[in-house]
């Protein structure tokens, strides 16, 4: 029983540890992988953004103006 | 009258034990929390219902021949299901806020000491009379505290099969509690300044980044924690297909017709292990209270680590964000986001709990694969 | 030339039986029905299909090791595949008219005299010689009269499982004949003044009852007839899905790819049944005939206890709508709607038949379960 | 032979009775659902149809015959 | 100490070998590959992560109670997995121009070819010293020049398991590399003039046409070669699937989610073949030199072959559409358009070059039925 | 050895031989259905896609155009 609750501590303490320093290492690798390819970062993700708010948010919003004043135009005369 | 005596005598009625009853009335609970509560419905509601015919007596599904047996044989015993799932998660995750700010990883980190608290705290209560959890009991009980229902499922399909049922309601339904478990926890523990820090905008991530860290995920895993890659391996295979962009037709049939496939499946599985036997005991109750106190202590956990990172940060870290360590992707988040903005109403930590939140996802793969080396 | 020779002897040509060639032509025919004639394609063209695969000299589609094989055992012998299937037409079910008149109910219950009658035709039918069928063949015969699919499927693969292709097919034919089947029975059993009949506008059905009640359809099956409860357990999980609407992609998914892909497999394999020696017997002609006599019964019964229920009424019922009993959803009640509008233009049956129509599934479920208890 | 056809006239007798008494039951249970659970089946029913009936037909035929006179005008013009 | 100690054994860094490390280099230059330069990402990223998985020390995916070891003996050991996925090739193909030019069959034939010159080449690569293949293995070899996935892991995981590895990774690498391969020999075998020819428009095409082809195609096979109705039956129900225009929702399931979860797998189950022990060795160059060759060979007998048919042909044939016959589809058809465009840049080949090749998909599954039945 | 290779040579032959054999077949078996089943085809290929013409092309052209000058017209206003 005793042992039982020791071998528990040292799996609580071996666990613990090994995590941390699992994920220590990922913060490392996540760093290098930074360093390494993040250059075109701004750029890249900005060009690959850029057309699907267009799609979504640019050209839509224009045409939907576009046919409200259009509708409300009509509506007025 | 021959006939009509065969058909009474195959009626359920006179069958039933009491047990049984109760187990209907339980699945039925978890149907309730399912459909009205809206606690975590994709599973808790194939779960309910497995339970529900899993206690029909001599209708036999889980007998050799029925359909639940067979599902369960084919999807959970072979560890495919959860895996099946992990993939589909993996494919549904964006470490963009993880790789923009990497120190989260440590929230995560943190925030699995829950698990191997839990651990220790399941073999103390081998003090109390009734109890008698192996090593690998705790650890699959532990593993609650990770807060991630398909690692949980897994682990303890290896560990201790027969305490899968009561495990994996456990940890659906505290993952739907964490609104009301966390916040307590994250007020008693940061001071209403602290909560309203706001944190820096996060940096934009490159596409190539995003391909890479799956990669060196699993690199890393495969080195120093083979026991962890199958968690960790079909997560970033499926995280890979999603970033990767040219194999989007996989990643969207990953994300949505499998593991929705896989989802009734699993569910329907795992309630069938629901049986009066084993669910009806004393250690229910046991892993019931554990599955709390390690989702406290691994919220706990995970603020304390935040604040401890935040002295030694030259840029604002709030506390908060630590608790969604705990992963519950991504309720524990959008709870972080919800405390931030009472204590500043213009303080949206959202996308900065999301980097502790996906690490948490990790962090318990990981925090698995440490318990199969371990005691597996 | 020892190697044309090896090929030539590889050829089915000089292999062929007379049996495999006229089973080819059966297979054509039902593709020909499928494609040209509309007739259940959904499984017509996968079994005519499977049926000229299993029928090839030396292909071995059917042997273990062979595709038809696999897919057989995995899912026929399993029951798996019409469970599935059944999940997800529980998933396309709207119990909202007969829960707004649950009267309805009666009337799918009277279809299925048709199934228990063919059950005594098929006994009565071993006076002619050459026709031995035993009771658990009789019961599998009977069910076609239960005008669904995955019902006469599952039963049949459990009682007689070497009548599997010829009673499948006859289920989905006849399915296909409602149309020319019911119309003329419907018609004798009424007069014009009847079938002109208008009934009132079905009440507004809350969603919770939508919810609640394939819960009790479950809790009642389990309690009185457990042998049903895979069918209807399933129905019934499809249907809680659907309604629930806290799981929508589940639903989704069940209505949609899952019950697609279960129903080319379910498909083939059926049709892998469709060989020379069981299916050019004696057999299956008395299996046809009295499949025909099935549908003829259940129809009137249906009519007929729909008459009676209206005398009984205080509100108006057309009689017509009881033929939509033996289920056959929806053609049935289409049917319905169609004489119903020859004998007045303004009168709309649909919804008021699509009550007994979804009622006719489950009174053919729960007969399957009461011949799986008395025979089984 | 004649054992089988009585046994089979058994099973006609006993399985259309158990199917009638079944589903006889479920009758009274859809009632008593319908007496508990019905009470705001108008409002809810009629709630929950709204606004997809909004989506679906109300808007969208404003919009249409709005873009659609709108587009007359500009054919006549 | 003790669990340090456990946890340190565990990991792979002491137990790696150089073969693994190396296979996972291999790996990973095929999720380069699939990612970066786009070669047939589809398959190519799942093979490459599946080579990845299998060769990490300790982690056991490949052993019994493995994910990749089920896996494999679920869909590949049985030959589901390539059926499946020739069942949905079949529902994505228009057999339109090639029933609008039956002609080009031909060149389906010619360029299948490059298999039997292959399979003949790989037994005379055995006086090479070092090389010792068996006719199975060199008939699996030889099937990569039919430039069809399916069809040769499906004859490959028959005749010779343990060749599938590389097998499949040169099948899939060289169809990427078609638009590389094939113009140089394209170029070598044809003047400009003959590259610059317009052909004349393709005419219509009835629907019943197209309904009856696949089942005509079928009515062959199993009459003269039977060992490929596994393949050609499949496709060809797909086929019908699509064009019977009353199955439209299983085709589509066959066309997207069926296909990409069985591709998802499939590829898993494939780069698990890909070990040290098995694809370091000197068979693996024999293997990727053959594949070359007979891709190369393949592509000059169906030009050769187009030539000759425009010699006895009423109707202009530009014979770059010969090149089109190894299949690789679509691929090997724009790689025609392509060239054809440089010579005249009004020449629109497109459709013209679909025929054969949709007419080498059938040559080549054709093919493998031969081998079957000669060395199987 | 040498055995092996004339095996190799065989089913070469045999092979190639086999497969042009069978694809003259279906060569032949497509052209009896064209004879019999392509009467139709024009008229049949036709009306199968002037809908989805008529759906996809030539309606919503027609409306995207009207939409456009009324846009246009609107911004000129
Ligand atoms: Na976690
Ligand atoms: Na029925
Ligand atoms: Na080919």
């Amino acid at each position: 029983m005793s042992e039982l609750v020791h071998e528990a501590a040292v799996i609580m303490a071996a666990g613990i540890i090994t995590v941390f320093a699992f994920l220590i290492l990922l913060i490392g690798a996540v760093k290098l992988i930074g360093l390494w390819f993040a250059g075109g970062a701004g750029s890249e993700a900005a060009s690959r953004k850029r057309p699907s708010a267009n799609a979504n948010t640019q050209i839509a919003p224009n045409k939907l103006a576009a046919i409200g004043a259009a509708v409300r135009r009509y509506r007025d005369s | 009258m021959e006939a009509l005596q065969t058909l009474w005598e195959s009626t359920a009625l006179y069958a039933f034990t009491i047990g049984q009853a109760v187990m209907m009335l339980v699945g039925a609970l978890l149907l309730f929390l399912a459909i009205k509560k809206k606690f975590e419905p994709l599973l808790l509601l194939p779960i309910g219902f497995g339970c529900i015919l899993a206690n029909i007596p001599m209708a036999g599904f889980n007998d050799p021949g029925g359909l639940l047996y067979y599902i369960y044989e084919v999807g959970i015993s072979t560890g495919v299901f959860p895996l099946l799932i992990f993939m589909g998660v993996g494919a549904m995750t964006d470490f963009g806020p993880l790789l923009a700010n990497p120190r989260t990883l440590l929230l995560g980190a943190a925030a699995q000491f829950g698990i191997f608290a839990t651990l220790f705290g399941a073999v103390l209560l081998n003090y109390v009379p009734g109890f008698d959890f192996t090593l690998q009991q705790a650890s699959a009980i532990a593993i609650i505290g990770g807060a991630d229902g398909p690692t949980a499922i897994f682990l303890t399909s290896i560990l201790a099969p027969e305490l899968l049922g009561p495990i994996a309601v456990a940890a659906y339904s505290y993952m739907a509690l964490v609104p009301i478990i966390q916040p307590p926890i994250m007020k008693a523990l940061t001071t209403k300044e602290e909560r309203a820090i706001k944190m820096e905008q996060l940096r934009p991530v490159a596409r190539r980044e995003k391909i890479i860290f799956p990669l060196a995920a699993l690199f890393l895993t495969l080195l120093f924690l083979p026991t962890a890659t199958p968690l960790v391996g079909m997560f970033c295979l499926g995280n890979l297909m999603r970033e990767a962009g040219v194999v989007d037709r996989l990643s969207k049939t990953a994300q949505n017709e499998l593991i929705n496939i896989v989802t009734i499946f699993l569910g329907l599985a795992v309630g069938s292990k629901l049986s009066a036997h084993e669910f009806l005991a004393l250690e229910t109750l046991g892993i019931l209270v554990l599955g709390a106190v390690a989702f406290s202590i691994g919220t706990a956990a995970g603020v304390l680590m935040a604040k401890l990172l935040a002295r030694f940060s030259s840029t604002p870290i709030n506390p908060l964000i630590g608790a969604a360590g705990v992963s519950a992707v991504p309720m524990a988040a959008r709870v972080v986001n919800k405390v931030g903005l009472e204590a500043n109403p213009q303080n949206f930590l959202l996308m900065h709990a999301m980097g502790p939140n996906v690490a948490g996802v990790l962090g318990s793969a990981v925090a698995a694969g440490v318990l199969l080396a371990l005691v597996g």
